[in-house]
């Protein structure tokens, strides 16, 4: 996406339809920069106080649910400020991190957008669900799916960045080998 | 089922066929005499503070039920209805006061006890019926040390204590280095196309692939400007020197002589060094200064100086399911326990930056053995050493000066070698004694 | 979505744009409640003459494609009334239902939302694409793929639900051991 | 392969060992000795009504093509070009005038007679070779009951009236109850990760997991208000006596001693009590009124009393692929054959209320037996009754007075062991005679 | 979708969301064609002069990253013109393309559209990335990943074609037996 | 493993036993005996024409690295660390100086010798631990014909041109057509769940196929109004008279006697054509017009006359791997490269025209093959053909006046039979003596 289409104004009708597709395009070019492996570009999406973190998910029985997802402090797969990401981000420029050298091939299907406004009118919530699709090497595949919930941060005119991202994997038992990229 | 156990393994050379990490049939016979035979963890106290918490876990690929009891002891049963086989327990965790099976509604206590069959009266013939005999197979010892619980399925094994030996002291350098004691609060549970026993003899001998295998997150970890500066902990130890202890009955770990915290955290680096003296005063200056490393307690349980400690269900020859739980002081602030937790899911969870890359070279092993000639080929365990003479050192047991050393993983395979050998666990400590007595 | 987001307006400009937003909204709150296990929510997305119907493919030669899903009346894998729904609803509410005690963990991928009028000017046919990805105990996962031909109704100014739903799964053999949540 | 099937069964106990539901050479030999001899279950006329009319299935795990002939017949081939073995038929279903294979060109009519080889003449030597010796093998014998179309590749199997024995007068009480027949008006197919056996022991046997395995949908489907009364089919089954009946060649079936319809549907079940004189006259008060709940023709075709039949295909012993047709009376009116087939779908389909939970129990047993300690499990088949005195009622055969009763799964298990442990039929049959004489 | 859809006005406010919005009604369009077997119509989507061309991956160390998707001249999945595809269609129009008789049922899943203008005012960029399902004869399932870069021309007052197409299979080995059909 | 080879075949009746493309013993021992000791195909020259060049590839499932020296010559070795057995090699393909294993940093020189150890010095012994033994199996004997290497672990293997033998004046008019030699110019990758024997009996032997599995292809690719034309290659090909050579060594090629190019692409055929002249002057008449078709370099190598070759590796009995080049002459302009390309691309890739339906058919076949029944079957190899007379034809080695015939897969399985059962080549070789001298 080039700069002349961030800057294109988008339908001004009203402000939920101008909200869903600013949304929209940012976790698009989100998705975009992550499979094309421009990871400097992509932290250039996050505000500076960002907050990523993705509980972990155990199998309860149902008058047990409330602990069926952990909570801020327990187990994460996740944890990072901004800096935390650009260490990983650093890592993978290493080219030494063989979990990713060779690179693998990813492909991150994001879908069911959805936003709401929130108590800070320079904030809004985004939910999206994704599919991340993974190959490397020769025959490796897997697929990671879960859900996401962002605090998208108005940063400029009709600029936004993504200020918290929590990402929910479906999965109790994580059923690929790493979790060595992002979601 | 025929495996010719020798052939697989030349101790002096320091050799072992890759086959042990692909044969079916290695597989099958591992899960009777491995995993049917040797002490396995099975749970730590702060998993199941309360009466009536439970787990599940495995031994080997059997599921199995963990539950702390009205009176505070902890009970093991297999996870299986013997009515018609269904699992019992289909939580992984959780607080309950019995069991009911889903399939016919035969319900058990925590203890795995059945305590109701419905219709019993009338369906069951009562001088044959008896609940008592009816329900599912007892783990057949439970046994603790300090607050972890091992089972075992052999009436003969040696006892927890004995089994443990000078791993013991060892395993108290980790577990029992604060008055409080460990306390699990973060969990990850992931798999990894790759047999089991790469895993065991990595963390009980394997300091050495660091360097190469975490290159990358050595570099990016270490604080600008500090690269060859002693307040570096990934240089401190790699210019230490080291050791390496194996146990005959499997075990081994090995680590650097590093004094002070390692902890690449700054806030748990602080206050494990605020630590020094408490911990010297219960432990004694060696295991506060140094000791801690890797370590394996054989077959399955690993743990690390940063507090991880894990459990590894083997999954077919060629899949192993890994579930690592975040220990801490109990004792630490809550700052503290944080970071150790925040660390650790950096550095050692499936997104540990660390653990991504064991995962891919562990993976690729076991992909290459597909092929008939590389599952023949003799694998490489040659850095051996000397042990230290007797009295060299307070470090109890057969012990190397150096942590760059295969001397870990050739007792790990020594006594897995025993174990598949034998039928018994005399015929096991058997062979141990004569080769001892053949030196 | 909060109340408040329902009642925002939509990009008025034109209707076609208009009922596009509207249905993907719809469809994506949905599946909101559903992987929310919110089953008596979703349940009031329905009309009272709701038809809920997924008929079966099997796998023919060409020249007999017309056999290829059943017709109504023929084998179908859900043939509901809004009252037979909310029995399945209830049932998941005793969680005594093995099936779906522990609960699964599942996630609605709803993409290709198209939305066309009908001869009836207060309903619009949706026609969308689906991957529901589930995960439930230690290690199961299983994926269901389909199609689904809504008929959304207009009960209210801009509020719209879901009056006929049909739902074709693309399997001829049925690859997972049940079905036992939405689509 | 070596199997020792008398050490899996102890049947004076009543005693099971799981093993039978994962061991890789028990399923080995089962698709030899129990699918390449029993007579299983290939298709009903209404499924094929028409010449031409054809249909895949499978005996075991070998592809079968039934065909209606133009006189009326149903032969049955296996579906494999015995030129390269490409699958001949590539359609679930339809209607054809031929087969052609779409390797080679090879055609065949519907009864699996090879018709043309594309340039026969000039590239294969006449003399040697007979177009008539080249079709695919044809199963060795097809046989029907009142409609249903059953084949076995035994030459020595007994016929099929035979191989039923008293069951046929059960099985008259689901099929021959309406002047009209049945007729399949739907189907669904779909897997379970589960061992074939379990299916065929519940249907044969197991009335007692209803009530916990099936209680969400018994509780939300009971109509208000008549949890107790006598108009709740489920509490009138329950409250109800009942009877196993167990076939020596592994047949059974079991049902409630309760008179009237008990089907869920309103209008089904007026149906039903409507049509109560005319199927007495038919078949007789006894199985106007009862004789109808559960049943297995051994070993794998299954029905209930509300149309559902099912055909499961072993798939490996980790999984079964189900087929279940919903067969309605022909000559009930359209609403009421409506009502059958949206009352299946609601209860005993992939969706059903009913079928999704015990897909849940069989996935899970099964899963637990890739556990060394779990599969040596001796399970439980304890709920032993003696049967009815010869002459205490008008049911046929062995019968117990209990549907509660664990006696049909283990006759099932009893031929199943006899067919595992013989060679030939002659031999099988001869173990049950000198059973029968040691009594 | 009916003619009468196709005509409808969109949302005219801006023109990056009428892009947007009429890409996206092409490209599901598109999917719905291609899943109901209608390939003559799908045909009639594209220009007459339609590249379509899918390059080959290959697992190579970072430093060589240029090289891991082949260039024009090189590997290629698909290199079509539209004489050339129209030769595909009529291959499965035959009905004895045996990989395609019977059938196999399709699904497209068709996400993150992202539209962007050309140098030539005629023509915009869109990319969007696929997961496409499928299942055929008793129990065959796969599925086929990557993402698509087209140029999409206006052919006619909001009319667009798609003039040509680049599918990237994210796949090195191919791990499905055939692509049968069409991305 | 136990596995009556001679049981599978009969080669008198021209019978095949279904069982050899599905059983798993059988599969073993394919590993062991055929990947293990056959000319396996490495690489071709063009694909690492430079200094430094590697690529990955596979014997049977072993990994091979293949690479160019700076002295020119190309090297193979297995691509298994020695040490504790990580892939060294992980990508498909590049130019590198030296390979680092990632897990202990052990390094490598591009013909697999081990040339850096991190700390050898400190942490091995030097009196038994010695670099130049410790580096990864290197391929017992790599040779090469006209710029294709091949290689084998066997170190009695016959040579490679007295394995070739006959089939190398057959290869030569494949590869040695033009003054520039071959180049490959594009490289696909796939998997089909199907054994590999399927695709190497139908390259050596199977014309046959073409006019029913692929119809559509051939239909549509008719251009319009050639139907009956001789401009009509498929028609040509189809109406002329052809011959098949099948090699003692199990090699086999078919082709039909039709002057001119068959290519499709008329850019193409019309260059091949102006062509034909040299080709005459380089190869003689015969090849410069005919003896082109389909090939078989036993077991996996694989080519047609329309330049794709493609090496199949077995992934269990149940997958084969293809991976297929298109090769093209170095000397042709550009725009007849392309058009080859893009022709292979349209008829034999994956999305290939041709490709997808024989992939439709194998996968079928194999399916089936689940079947206790179906895999008992004895498939027919019953086109047979009396060989030329001696002197009848230039044509070399045993040839028979047809390409509709089974003669060359009778061949190959003959060759396959004899490895399957013999320990060594010379015990191989002696069958063939035998045979021959009973003649
Ligand atoms: S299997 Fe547990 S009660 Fe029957
Ligand atoms: S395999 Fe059927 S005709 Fe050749
Ligand atoms: S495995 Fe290669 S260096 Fe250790
Ligand atoms: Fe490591
Ligand atoms: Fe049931
Ligand atoms: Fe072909």
């Amino acid at each position: 996406m080039s700069p002349d289409t961030e800057s294109m104004s988008v339908c001004g009708c009203d402000p939920a339809s101008l909200r869903e597709l600013r949304a929209q395009r940012l976790l698009h070019r989100e998705a975009e920069l992550l499979d094309a492996w421009q990871f400097e570009e992509w932290l250039e999406l996050m505000t500076e106080d960002l907050r990523y973190w993705a509980p972990v998910r155990t199998n309860r029985m149902w008058r047990e649910r409330s602990r069926s997802i952990s909570m801020p402090g327990e187990s994460a797969h996740f944890d990072e400020s901004l800096d935390q990401l650009r260490e990983r981000v650093d890592r993978l420029a290493t080219h030494m991190a063989w979990a990713e050298e060779p690179p693998s091939r990813t492909r991150h299907l994001v879908t069911n957008i959805r936003v709401e406004p929130t108590a800070d009118p320079a904030e809004i919530l985004c939910r999206s669900n994704f599919l991340v699709y993974r190959t490397r090497s020769e025959r490796d595949m897997d697929q990671v799916v879960g859900t996401r919930e962002d605090i998208l941060r108005e940063v400029g005119p009709g600029e936004f960045k993504i200020a918290r991202r929590t990402v929910i994997f479906d999965m109790a038992t994580i059923l690929v080998k790493n979790l060595s990229l992002f979601y | 089922m025929n495996v010719d156990i020798d052939g697989l393994f030349d101790f002096d050379a320091g050799m072992v066929c890759a086959e042990i990490f692909v044969d079916e049939d290695v597989y099958k016979l591992e899960l009777e005499r491995v995993f049917g035979r040797s002490w396995v963890f099975l749970a730590h106290d702060s998993m199941i503070p309360r009466a009536g918490d439970f787990l599940q876990t495995y031994i080997g690929e059997d599921p199995i039920v963990v539950a702390r009891q009205k009176d505070g002891s902890v009970r093991a049963f297999l996870n299986q209805c013997i009515h018609r086989g269904m699992r019992i327990c289909r939580a992984d965790e959780g607080n309950a006061r019995s069991f009911m099976c889903s399939f016919h509604g035969w319900t058990y206590d925590t203890a795995g006890n059945l305590t109701g069959v419905p219709h019993e009266k009338t369906v069951y013939r009562p001088n044959t019926f008896d609940k008592s005999t009816r329900g599912p197979r007892k783990v057949t010892r439970v046994e603790s040390y300090k607050g972890f619980h091992f089972g075992t399925w052999a009436e003969d094994a040696p006892s927890l204590l004995e089994y443990l030996g000078d791993m013991a002291w060892y395993f108290d350098a980790y577990i029992d280095r604060y008055s409080g004691g460990l306390e699990a609060i973060a969990n990850h549970r992931w798999i990894i196309p790759a047999n089991w026993k790469l895993k065991a003899e990595q963390f009980a001998s394997d300091a050495l692939h660091a360097e190469i295998s975490h290159a990358s997150a050595i570099q990016v970890m270490t604080p600008k400007g500090t690269e060859t500066a002693e307040t570096n902990h990934a240089v401190r130890a790699v210019n230490a020197t080291g050791h390496q202890f194996a146990s005959p009955y499997g075990h081994g770990t090995g680590w650097f002589d590093v004094p002070g915290s390692l902890h690449p955290d700054p806030v748990v680096a602080n206050w494990e060094n605020e630590q020094r003296e408490n911990v010297a005063s219960r432990l004694g200056a060696l295991r506060a200064d140094t000791a801690r490393g890797h370590a394996t307690i054989f077959p399955n349980f690993h743990f690390l100086l940063n507090g991880t400690f894990r459990v590894v269900h083997p999954r077919g020859p060629n899949e192993m399911e890994i579930w690592a739980w975040t220990m801490v002081p109990a004792e630490a602030p809550e700052p503290v326990k944080e970071n150790y937790a925040r660390s650790l899911t950096r550095t050692f969870s499936p997104s540990g930056m660390f653990e991504q890359d064991d995962a891919e070279n562990w993976a690729e092993i076991q992909r290459i053995l597909r092929g008939k000639v590389a599952r023949g080929v003799r694998l490489s365990y040659e850095m051996v050493h000397d042990p230290l003479p007797s009295g060299a050192s307070e470090f109890p047991g057969y012990v190397v000066p150096a942590n760059y050393s295969d001397v870990a993983a050739l007792g790990l395979y020594r006594h897995y070698a025993d174990l598949m050998s034998s039928h018994t666990w005399a015929e096991a400590v058997e062979m141990k004694l004569q080769r001892e007595a053949a030196k």
